[in-house]
C-alpha cells in the first residue's frame, strides 16, 4: 500500500488553514460542488431503475464508509457489518412504529442505537487483534441475526416488520425520485462528517492505532477506548445506512442481513480502497453495478448468434455469476490497492504531466 | 404492441434446486402461450431474469420493469426474498406479482384479516399457502394416527430454521395440531444448509415424536432425513411444498421413503389427465425430444403462468391489459382452471378480500425403493422413485385463518 | 562535482575504472544502474561499482543516499518493494542477474543481510539459523550452527522466540544466519547498527574472518566508516544515488573530505558533540 | 494547555535554571528496586536510580543488558515484576502508557515505530493527542465546534518543531517511505510534540553517519538546554555519550554495575571489560572529550 | 443420560470433521496469512470430483478417492499459479478478497457443471453405519476421523521439524525476508494451497457421502471459522481440537436447549458465545502463537 509522497507542482500554501481543507485546490472543490449539483438534477432524467441503483449505492455507501473507518482506518477487520446494518434498519422501523417517532428523527436515533450495540460487540476489540477479532465480529453477526429472528417485539420476528416511508413536514418521500434526495443529503453529510473526523484528533488517533498501536499508546492514545469507539462509529454509519434502507423498502426482514452481505461490504471497501473515504463510495458503486452490468450483458447476449452457437441458455446464469467472480479477481490482480489508489494515480499523472516520471 | 411481462427466477442462487424447474415451467408456459395465439392475439414480451436469490438485485430489476414506457403488466416472481421485499412496491405500482412464495400473509389482500399484517393486494400464488399445506398434512396425520390405531396423543413437532420461510406456517400449524389433539413438542431447529443434524434426530427419537414437519428447503431436509435414518428415529416426516420432490427423494435415497408432502397440481408428470397433453406440449419448448422428466415444480410453474394468462385474457376484453385489470381478471371466476389444463391445475378461487386460491390440498407420499443412482427419469421409470397420491384434504377457507 | 576537494589519488566515479591490481573480472559488477520506486521516485541515478572476488568492499554514504537500495537491487529484493532497475545491468560471476527473482539469486550465491535485522520473530534462534541454510543441501548444517554459536555464545543461551531478543542479539542472529548460507558474496547492510562497542569490534573481526576463513566476498554498507574502511580493501562513497568517490580503503582513509565527513575530525582534534550546537555545515561533492 | 497558542515563541517554557539541579526535590524520575522477568529471562534485577530535573541522563550497557527494558518500564510498556517507578514524586508503576504520556513522558523507539502510512505531519500531530481537546463528535463537525481553530493552533506549533528538526521538505511525505535517518528524526519530532518533561531516546543515533550524529546530538542538547526537557538516552556511541550526557548508568545482565559522570563511569574497569573491550585500538572514539563550552 | 452421552459422542465425531476443514484453513494461513474464503468451494470441488469419478466412471471408492486427492493437489497448484501468484507481495486483505472472488466463481462453476440438484453418493461402505458406544455413526465419519488424525500428526511434524515446514512459516512471517533467505515464496504458496485443497477434499467427500453432494456444502467453509479461531489460527493441532470442541459444544447446546431451555437454534449460536468468552480469556485461542509485541 505504498503511497506516492510527491506534492504536485503548483501546490503552494501560505496559510495552514488552506493546507487543511478537504479539497486541495479551488478547482477540485468547485468540481465537487458541481458534481453534487448535477446529482440534484438526476431524478429529472433518470428512470427508477437508475435512481434505485443510485439509492442503493447511497445507503450501502454510507454503511461501507463506516466499515472502512473500522477496517481501513483503524485496522480492525469486521465480518459482521451486515448485522449492524440490519440493526439500524430494525431500530428505525421500531422507533417509528412503536413510539410514533417521525422517521426523519428515527433515522439518526437508530444510528445512535446501533452505535451502542456496536460498542458492545466492540468490547472484545480491547483484547483481540487481527483475525481473532474478525471472528469475534463473525460471532456478532450470528448472535445478532439470531436475535433478529427471536425478538418479536423489536423486529417482528421472522415475519419481518413494516417501516414507514420517510416524511418531512407532511410530505412523504416514498418514491424513488423523492427518496433519492433524502439519500443524497445523508450521503453528503455523512461523507463530510467522516472527512472531518479523519482530519481531526480522533480520526488521526484511529489511524495511529492501525499503523502502530504500541507506539500509539505511548503517544497518549487510549487503545481500548479508540478500538471500541471505532466499532461505535462504524456501527453508527451502518445504522444510518440500514435505517435508510428500511424506509426505502418500507419492509425489513431478517433474511437480508446474512454473512454473505457482510462479506459483500468487505468487498466494497477493499475494491474501493482501504483507508479511503471516497473509495468507499466507489467500491460500493462497483459492487452494486457489477451484477447489473453483467445482467445487461447477459440480456444483450441472449437470443443472439453467440447464444445460439454456444447454446448458452441455461448456462448463461452461471456464466454471469462466474464472470462476477472473475471480474473481482482480475480487478484485484491488476489493482490490489483499490479504486481510490488508481484514481489518485490518475490525478497524480495529470498533475505531474509531462513530468510523470 | 406486446404485453411486457417480467419473470424473476432463481437459477443460480441458494434456492436454485427448486427454482430451476419452477422457473423453467413458467418460462416454457409463457413461450408456449406466445406461440399459440398469445393473450387474445397479442404476444407477451417476457424477460426472464435470474436474480440469484438476492433481494437487492430483485429490487433493481423490479425498478427497471416498473418504470418508463416498458412498464410490465405483471410479474412472475419467485421466492421469499424477492416477494417480501417487493410486496409494498407492487401494491403501490399496481403490478400483479405471481410468486412461488406461499407465506400465509400474502393471502390477505386488504391486511384486515385477524392476523392483519401489511396488505398484499397484488400478490398471487397458485397453490396452498404454507400454512394450508401444513394444515392439510396435520388433518391427514390425525386420521392416520387413528387409522394406525396409535394410542394416546400423537406427538407433533415443527422443524426448520429460524427464518421467515420455514417459520411462516409454524404458529398456524401448532395451533391446529393442538386443536386436533396432538401433543405439540417444542420446535426443533436446523439450519438451511446441509450439515450434521444427528443431534436433532436423537432428540426427536428421545422425545418420541410421531409427526414432524420439515420446513426447510430440500438440501437441509435431506440431511435431516439421512441423519434420522442413521440413528433410527421412527418419525413420519411431512415436507414443505418446496421441501420434497423427485430430486430430493433421489438425493436422500431410502431415507426419503414415506415422506408426505403437498403437491400443488391435480396430476403429476406422467399422470393421466386431459390437461396433460398441453403440459407435454409445453415441455417440448425446452426439450424438443420430449423425453425429459418434469418434476412437480415444473408443472406448478405452468399453472402459475396460465392463471395469469387467463386473467390477462379477461383484462384485454375489459379495458386493456393493465395491472389493475389483470387483478380483476383473477376475481372473475370461481373454482376455475385455465382452459386446457383441466385435471392438471387444481380449481382455485381468488376474491378481492381473500387470495387463498386453493382449498383442496393433494398429499403425496414419496416411495423410494432401492439404490438411487442414475437420473430421475430412469429412477421414475424404473419405479425406484414413486410419488403416490394418498389423500386430498379439504382445507376450508376459514375467516380466522385468512392471512395466517 | 567538487573535484577540487578530492585528492588526486581518488578516481572520479563517473567513469568506473577497472579495479587496479586485479586482472580477472570482478565477482560482482554493477553498471550504471538506475532505480525507480513506485514508477515515479528515482533513487539511483547511474550507479556503478565493482566487487572483486575475495575482498571486502565498503559502501558508505549519508542517510537516504541509496545504499540499501543498491544492495536490494543486487539481491533482487527491490522487486518486493515496488522498485525496479530501469537502466544498466548487474552481473555476478560473469552472468547478468538483474530481473532474476531474489530466491534464485540466493541460490547463485548472493546473500543479503537486510537492514534492521529482520529475523523471523516467531521462531527460535536455532530455527532461524537452520533457515539461513535453506538453500544448502550438504550435511554440514549442524556443524555450522555450532560455529555460529561459537562466534555468538549469547545466542545459544537464548532458547525462546527470536522476536524477544534484544536489538543487538537480533543483529547477531542476522549475521549468523548469513554465515549459515555459506554464500559466495554477502551483502551486509549496516551490520554494526545497534551493537555495543565491544560487539562492534567483534562483528568486524567476524566479518574479516568470514572473508578470510570461509573465503566469502563481502559488500559492506556501513555508517561506522572508520571500522568499515579498516576492514575493507576498497571503498565507494555515494551521495544522492551516485558514487561520488571511490578508491582503495587506504586512499579513502587519507582523503580529507572523507576524514571530515565520515571519520570525524580532519586535521584537528575530534570535535565534541557538545560544541556543535547551532553550528551547521553542508558538505557535498555535487 | 488549552488549544490556544502559547506565549513563548516556541511554545516551550524555559526552565528558570537550566543548569543541573542539586536538591533531591528536583528529582523528576526515580526507579526503586526495579526487577523484570520474562519467563526464564531476568531482564532487570533490582535496578534503582534517580534522574534529576533538567538532566541529560544516559543508559549504556552491552546488548541484551536490559536498557530498552528499563526504558519500557519508564514509559509503561512493561510493568516491573518487582519494584516501583516514580515520576514527579508520583507512583506510576501501575499506570497505563497513555496515561503516562499525558503526565509528560515521551519517547522514541529502538526499532522504528512510526505510523508508516501517515504523513510526517500527521505523525507529529498524533504526538499532540493529549493536548488537543476535540473529539470524534466535535471533530466531525469541524467548523462548528472550534475543532478547526484548535487544529490550526496546534498545527502552528507542530510546524515549529518541524522547523527545529529541519524536516520541512518531507512534511507531506508518507513516513514509511523515508530513509532510516529521516524516520528517526520524525520520531524525535513526534516525541517532542508531546511536550514531555521527560523524553526517552532509545538509540537515537543508530544507523547514522557522523554528520547526522552531529545533527542529532545538536538537537538533543538543544532539547535539554533550550527546551528544558529531561532526557534519558540509550546510546552505543561512546563519543556521543561521553560528550553530551551529564550522568550515566551502566547495566549488565540486567544489573546496574556503575553510575556517575561519564568520566567516572568510563574509568570503571568493570565497564571497560563488559562493554568497551580491553584493547585500545579503537580508543580514539571514546577518548575523554574536549572541554565543554556551553553556548 | 444416554441421550447426553450419544450427543457427546456425536459431537466428537462431527467435530473431527470440522477439525479437518479447520486444518485446511490453518495450512494456508500458516504459509501466507491468507484466510481462504473459498475453502468451502474446495470442499465442494473435491466432493463433486469424487462423485463424478464414482458415478460416471464407475470407479470403486478406493481408487476414486486417491485420484480425487491427486486432482485436488494439482488443482491447488494450478490455482496458485494462475490466480494467486500475481498477488504475491500485495496487501493480504486484497488477497483475501480474491479468495472471495474465487468462491463466487467456483460456486457458479460447480452449479453449471454438476447442476443445482443435490446428488447422492453411491454406496461406499458395505455397512453404512458403525455402532460406536451405542450410537450409530456413518462409517465415512469414522474414516474421516482416522484420516484427520493422521494428517494432523503429519503436519505437526512437518511444521516443527522439516525444512519446508520451516520455510513455510518463514514465508508467512515475512515474505521479503523469506525471499532473502532463498525461499521461493511461490513454491511455498503453491505447496500450501495444494495441501490445503487436498485436505478439504477429504472433508468434502465425507460430507458428500453423508448428505449427498450439493452446492450448499460449501457453507462448511464458513461454519468452521469458530473452530479455527478457538484452536488458534496457526496451530494444526489447535484446529483439530477447536473442531472437536465446537462439535461437542453444538451437541451440548442442543441438549440443553431441547431438554430445558427450548429457545431453539442454540446449537448454532452457542458456540459463538463460548468462542467470545474463550477469546476474552485467551486472545490467541487455545494454541495460537502470541504476536510478538516489542518496541
Ligand atoms: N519502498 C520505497 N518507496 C519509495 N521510496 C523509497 C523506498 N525505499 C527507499 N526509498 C527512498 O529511496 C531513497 C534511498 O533510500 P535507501 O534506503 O536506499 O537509503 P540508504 O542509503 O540506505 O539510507 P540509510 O543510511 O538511512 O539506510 C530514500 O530517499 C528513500 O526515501
Ligand atoms: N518481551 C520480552 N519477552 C521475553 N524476553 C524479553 C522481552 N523483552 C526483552 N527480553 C529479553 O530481555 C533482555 C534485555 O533486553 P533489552 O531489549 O532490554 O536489551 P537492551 O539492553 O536494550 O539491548 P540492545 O542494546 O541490544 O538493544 C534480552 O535478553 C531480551 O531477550
Ligand atoms: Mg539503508
Ligand atoms: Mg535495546
Amino acid at each position: 500500500m505504498a503511497n506516492i509522497s510527491l506534492i504536485p507542482c503548483g501546490d503552494f500554501k501560505t496559510r495552514y488553514a488552506a493546507d487543511t481543507t478537504i479539497f486541495p485546490t479551488r478547482t477540485s472543490r468547485n468540481f465537487a460542488i458541481l458534481g453534487v449539483a448535477l446529482l440534484l438534477l438526476c431524478p429529472a432524467f433518470m428512470d427508477r431503475y437508475w435512481l434505485n441503483l443510485c439509492i442503493q449505492i447511497g445507503y450501502l455507501g454510507i454503511a461501507a464508509l463506516g466499515l472502512n473507518i473500522l477496517v481501513g482506518f483503524t485496522g480492525q477487520i469486521s465480518i459482521g457489518h451486515a448485522a449492524f446494518f440490519g440493526f439500524g434498519a430494525f431500530s428505525s422501523a421500531w422507533l417509528s412504529n412503536s413510539f410514533g417517532i417521525p422517521v426523519a428523527l428515527a433515522i439518526p436515533l437508530a444510528g445512535v442505537m446501533t452505535t451502542a450495540v456496536g460498542m458492545l460487540f466492540g468490547i472484545p476489540a480491547a483484547r483481540l487483534k487481527g483475525l481473532y477479532l474478525a471472528i469475534a465480529t463473525l460471532a456478532a453477526q450470528y448472535i445478532l441475526q439470531d436475535f433478529f429472528s427471536r425478538a418479536d417485539w423489536f423486529t417482528g420476528g421472522t415475519a419481518g416488520t413494516i417501516a414507514e416511508p420517510f416524511s418531512l413536514f407532511g410530505y412523504a418521500f416514498d418514491t424513488d425520485e423523492s427518496f433519492f434526495y433524502v439519500v443524497l443529503v445523508y450521503v453528503v453529510v455523512m461523507y463530510i462528517l467522516a472527512t472531518n473526523l479523519m482530519r481531526s484528533r480522533d480520526g488521526r488517533a484511529l489511524v495511529a492505532v492501525r499503523d502502530h498501536y504500541l507506539s500509539a499508546e505511548i503517544m497518549g492514545i487510549n487503545l481500548t477506548k479508540y478500538r471500541t469507539m471505532s466499532f461505535g462509529i462504524s456501527s453508527f454509519y451502518a445504522g444510518i445506512g440500514g435505517a435508510l434502507y428500511a424506509h426505502y423498502l418500507q419492509f425489513v426482514s431478517v433474511e437480508g442481513f446474512t454473512i454473505l452481505f457482510s462479506i459483500q461490504f468487505l468487498g466494497m471497501i477493499i475494491i474501493g480502497g482501504l483507508g479511503s473515504i471516497m473509495g468507499s463510495l466507489m467500491g460500493t458503486a462497483f459492487m452494486v453495478l457489477l451484477p447489473e452490468v453483467m445482467q445487461a450483458i447477459t440480456t444483450a447476449l441472449s437470443g443472439t448468434a453467440i447464444d445460439a452457437a454456444l447454446n448458452l441458455r441455461e448456462a448463461i446464469a452461471f456464466l454471469r455469476e462466474m464472470a462476477i467472480g472473475l471480474v473481482i479477481i482480475l480487478f484485484l490482480v491488476f489493482e490490489p490497492d483499490g479504486l481510490a489508489h488508481r484514481w489518485k494515480q490518475i490525478k497524480a499523472y495529470w498533475k505531474l504531466y509531462p513530468f510523470s516520471h | 404492441q406486446k404485453i411486457p411481462v417480467g419473470h424473476l427466477a432463481d437459477q443460480s442462487g441458494a434456492t436454485s434446486d427448486v427454482g430451476v424447474p419452477f422457473g423453467q415451467g413458467v418460462a416454457d408456459a409463457l413461450a408456449y402461450i406466445n406461440k399459440n395465439g398469445g393473450v387474445g392475439g397479442t404476444t407477451m414480451d417476457v424477460e426472464t431474469v435470474d436474480y440469484g436469490y438476492q433481494a437487492p438485485r430483485a429490487i433493481s430489476q423490479y425498478k427497471k420493469w416498473s418504470s418508463g414506457s416498458g412498464k410490465v403488466a405483471a410479474i412472475q416472481g419467485w421466492g421469499t426474498a424477492d416477494t417480501e421485499a417487493l410486496t409494498g412496491f407492487v401494491g403501490k405500482d399496481e403490478i400483479p406479482y405471481y410468486s412461488g412464495s406461499y407465506s400465509g400473509h400474502l393471502t390477505d389482500p386488504t391486511g384486515k384479516g385477524p392476523h392483519g399484517s401489511k396488505p398484499a393486494p397484488y400478490n398471487f400464488f397458485y397453490g396452498p399457502s404454507y400454512s394450508d399445506g401444513l394444515r392439510a398434512m396435520l388433518m391427514w396425520a390425525a386420521d392416520d394416527w387413528k387409522k394406525k390405531g396409535g394410542s394416546g396423543k400423537p406427538k407433533y413437532v415443527h422443524m426448520g430454521a429460524n427464518h421467515p420461510y420455514p417459520n411462516a406456517p409454524k404458529e398456524a400449524g401448532e395451533q391446529l395440531a393442538k386443536e386436533l389433539g396432538f401433543d405439540v413438542l417444542p420446535a426443533v431447529q436446523f439450519a438451511l444448509t446441509p450439515g450434521d443434524y444427528t443431534a436433532q434426530c436423537l432428540t426427536l427419537k428421545q422425545a418420541g415424536a410421531n409427526y414432524a414437519y420439515l420446513g426447510n428447503t430440500a438440501g437441509s431436509n435431506i440431511s435431516v432425513l439421512k441423519a434420522c435414518q442413521t440413528v433410527g428415529a421412527q418419525v413420519q416426516f411431512m415436507g414443505n411444498v418446496w421441501g420434497m420432490d423427485e430430486n430430493a427423494a433421489k438425493a436422500a435415497g431410502s431415507a426419503a421413503n414415506g415422506v408426505i408432502f403437498p403437491v400443488r397440481t391435480a396430476a403429476i408428470w406422467g399422470g393421466d389427465a386431459p390437461g396433460m397433453k398441453i403440459v407435454k406440449e409445453i415441455s417440448k419448448v425446452s426439450d424438443a425430444a420430449g423425453t425429459a422428466y418434469r418434476p412437480v415444480h415444473y408443472v406448478s410453474g405452468i399453472c402459475s403462468a396460465f392463471y395469469m394468462k387467463e386473467a390477462m385474457d379477461w383484462a384485454k376484453q375489459n379495458g386493456g391489459v393493465t395491472g389493475p385489470n389483470i387483478r380483476k381478471g383473477m376475481y372473475q371466476k370461481k373454482d376455475w382452471v385455465p382452459a386446457g389444463l383441466e385435471g392438471v391445475c387444481v380449481p382455485s378461487t381468488w376474491t378481492e378480500t381473500d387470495h387463498r386460491g386453493m382449498d383442496k390440498v393433494n398429499l403425496y407420499r414419496a416411495n423410494v425403493t432401492g439404490d438411487t443412482g442414475g437420473s430421475v427419469d430412469e429412477l421414475v421409470k424404473a419405479g425406484t422413485i414413486k410419488l403416490e397420491k394418498i389423500a386430498t384434504v379439504d382445507v376450508p377457507r376459514k375467516p380466522e385463518w385468512l392471512g395466517w | 562535482m567538487n573535484a577540487a576537494t578530492a585528492t588526486a589519488a581518488v578516481t572520479p566515479a563517473s567513469a568506473p575504472a577497472p579495479v587496479p591490481g586485479t586482472a580477472k573480472a570482478p565477482l560482482l559488477s554493477v553498471n550504471n544502474i538506475e532505480v525507480v520506486y513506485n514508477d515515479v521516485i528515482l533513487v539511483l541515478r547511474g550507479l556503478s561499482l565493482e566487487v572483486p572476488e575475495g575482498e571486502i568492499v565498503a559502501l558508505l554514504g549519508a542517510n537516504g543516499a541509496g545504499k540499501s537500495t543498491t544492495l536490494k537491487a543486487i539481491s533482487g529484493l527491490l522487486k518486493t518493494e515496488d522498485g525496479e532497475v530501469t537502466r544498466g545491468d548487474i552481473s555476478f560471476a560473469g552472468e547478468r542477474i538483474n530481473g532474476i527473482d531474489p530466491d534464485k539469486i540466493v541460490r547463485r550465491g548472493i546473500f543479503q543481510v537486510m537492514e534492521g535485522r529482520r529475523i523471523i520473530g516467531d521462531m527460535t534462534c536455532q530455527e532461524n539459523l537452520r533457515l539461513g541454510a535453506f538453500t544448502r543441501r550438504d550435511g554440514g548444517v549442524k556443524d555450522d550452527i555450532e560455529m555460529v554459536y561459537h562466534y555468538f555464545p549469547r545466542l545459544k543461551e537464548r532458547t525462546g522466540l527470536a522476536g524477544y531478543l534484544s536489538g543487538g542479539e537480533q543483529q547477531m542472529l542476522a549475521i549468523g544466519r548469513a554465515m549459515m548460507a555459506r554464500p559466495k558474496l554477502i551483502l551486509m547492510d549496516e551490520p554494526s547498527m545497534g551493537l555495543s562497542p565491544l560487539m562492534v569490534k567483534e562483528v568486524f573481526s567476524i566479518i574479516r574472518q568470514i572473508n578470510k576463513d570461509l573465503g566469502v566476498t563481502i559488500l559492506l554498507v556501513e555508517q561506522n566508516a572508520r571500522m568499515a574502511l579498516q576492514a575493507a580493501t576498497r571503498g565507494y562513497i555515494m551521495e544522492n544515488g551516485k558514487v561520488v568517490l571511490d578508491g582503495t580503503a587506504e586512499e579513502l582513509r587519507n582523503n580529507e573530505d572523507v576524514k571530515e565527513f565520515y571519520l570525524g575530525g580532519g586535521n584537528e582534534e575530534r570535535k565534541s558533540f557538545k560544541n556543535l550546537k547551532s553550528f551547521k555545515r553542508r558538505k557535498r561533492w555535487i | 494547555m488549552s488549544g490556544a497558542p502559547v506565549a513563548s515563541p516556541r511554545g516551550y517554557a524555559h526552565p528558570a535554571d537550566a543548569t543541573r539541579a542539586a536538591s533531591p526535590s528536583d528529582t523528576i524520575f526515580e526507579a526503586r528496586g526495579v526487577s523484570l522477568r520474562f519467563g526464564g529471562v531476568q531482564a532487570l534485577t533490582d535496578v534503582g536510580f534517580s534522574i534529576r530535573k533538567g538532566e541529560l541522563f544516559s543508559i549504556i550497557g552491552p546488548n541484551g543488558a536490559g536498557k530498552t527494558s528499563m526504558v519500557n518500564c519508564i514509559s509503561g510498556r512493561y510493568r516491573p515484576t518487582d519494584g516501583k517507578v516514580y515520576f514527579k514524586g508520583q507512583d506510576i508503576t501501575g499506570m497505563t502508557p497513555n496515561h503516562r504520556a499525558s503526565l509528560g513522558i515521551g519517547r522514541t523507539f529502538q526499532n522504528l515505530a512510526l505510523f508508516g502510512h501517515m504523513t510526517v505531519l500527521d505523525n507529529i500531530m498524533v504526538g499532540r493527542h493529549h493536548l488537543l481537546k476535540n473529539n470524534f463528535f466535535t471533530g466531525s463537525l469541524y467548523w462548528l465546534t472550534g475543532a478547526r481553530k484548535e487544529e490550526l493552533a496546534h498545527r502552528r506549533e507542530v510546524e515549529e518543531i518541524i522547523d527545529f528538526l529541519e524536516i520541512q521538505h518531507v512534511r507531506k511525505a508518507t513516513a514509511g517511505t523515508l530513509s532510516y535517518g529521516l524516520r528517526k528524526r520524525v520520531e524525535l519530532a513526534r516525541a517532542i510534540a508531546l511536550k514531555p518533561d521527560l523524553i526517552l531516546l532509545d538509540e537515537p543515533m543508530a544507523g547514522m553517519n557522523l554528520e547526522e550524529k552531529e545533527d542529532m546530538a545538536r538537537y538533543i542538547v538543544d532539547l535539554n538546554e533550550e527546551f528544558g526537557m529531561t532526557v534519558v538516552m540509550i546510546e552505543h556511541d561512546m563519543g556521543v555519550v561521553m560528550d553530551i550526557s551529564h550522568r550515566v548508568i551502566v547495566l549488565e545482565f540486567g544489573k546496574k554495575i556503575a553510575e556517575g559522570t561519564p568520566e567516572e563511569v568510563l574509568a570503571d574497569p568493570r565497564v571497560k571489560r563488559a562493554y568497551l573491550g580491553e584493547d585500545d585500538e579503537e580508543d580514539e572514539a571514546v577518548a575523554p572529550p574536549p572541554k565543554q563550552e556551553v553556548a | 443420560m444416554t441421550l447426553l452421552f450419544q450427543l457427546l459422542v456425536n459431537g466428537l465425531i462431527v467435530g473431527a470433521l470440522y477439525g479437518v476443514v479447520a486444518m485446511s484453513f490453518v495450512l494456508i494461513y500458516k504459509a501466507s496469512r491468507i484466510v481462504n474464503f473459498a475453502q468451502g468451494e474446495f470442499l465442494l470441488i473435491g466432493a463433486w470430483t469424487c462423485w463424478w469419478l464414482l458415478t460416471s466412471w464407475q470407479l470403486p471408492f478406493w481408487i476414486g478417492f486417491p485420484i480425487t486427492l491427486a486432482f485436488m493437489l494439482v488443482f491447488g497448484i494450478v490455482l496458485q499459479v494462475v490466480v494467486l501468484r500475481p498477488m504475491i507481495g500485495e496487501p493480504i486483505i486484497s488477497v483475501i478478497m480474491v479468495t472471495i472472488g474465487l468462491s463466487i466463481f467456483f460456486q457458479a462453476m460447480m452449479k453449471w457443471m454438476f447442476g443445482v440438484f443435490a446428488k447422492p453418493f453411491p454406496t461406499i461402505f458395505a455397512s453404512p453405519t458403525v455402532n460406536i458406544l451405542g450410537l450409530d455413526v456413518q462409517t465415512v465419519y469414522v474414516m474421516s476421523l482416522v484420516i484427520s488424525l493422521l494428517i494432523m500428526a503429519g503436519f505437526g511434524w512437518f511444521f516443527k521439524y522439516s525444512r519446508m515446514g520451516l520455510a513455510m512459516r518463514a514465508t508467512a512471517f515475512d515474505q521479503q525476508v523469506a525471499q532473502s533467505l532463498g525461499i521461493s515464496v511461490r513454491h511455498m504458496f503453491a505447496m500450501s494451497w495444494a495441501i490445503s485443497a487436498m485436505v478439504s477434499a477429504v472433508a468434502g467427500v465425507t460430507v458428500g457421502v453423508v448428505n449427498g453432494v450439493s452446492s450448499a456444502l460449501s457453507f462448511f467453509g464458513i461454519k468452521v471459522f469458530p473452530a479455527v479461531i478457538l484452536g488458534g489460527l496457526d496451530s494444526v493441532a489447535g484446529a483439530v481440537l477447536g473442531g472437536l470442541i465446537v462439535g461437542v459444544l453444538e451437541n451440548l447446546a442442543h441438549y440443553l436447549d431441547s431438554q430445558w431451555l427450548n429457545w431453539g437454534n442454540m446449537y448454532e449460536i452457542a458456540p459463538f458465545y463460548v468462542l467470545i468468552v474463550i477469546l476474552m480469556i485467551k486472545p490467541y485461542g487455545l494454541f495460537g502463537t502470541k504476536d510478538i509485541e516489542r518496541v
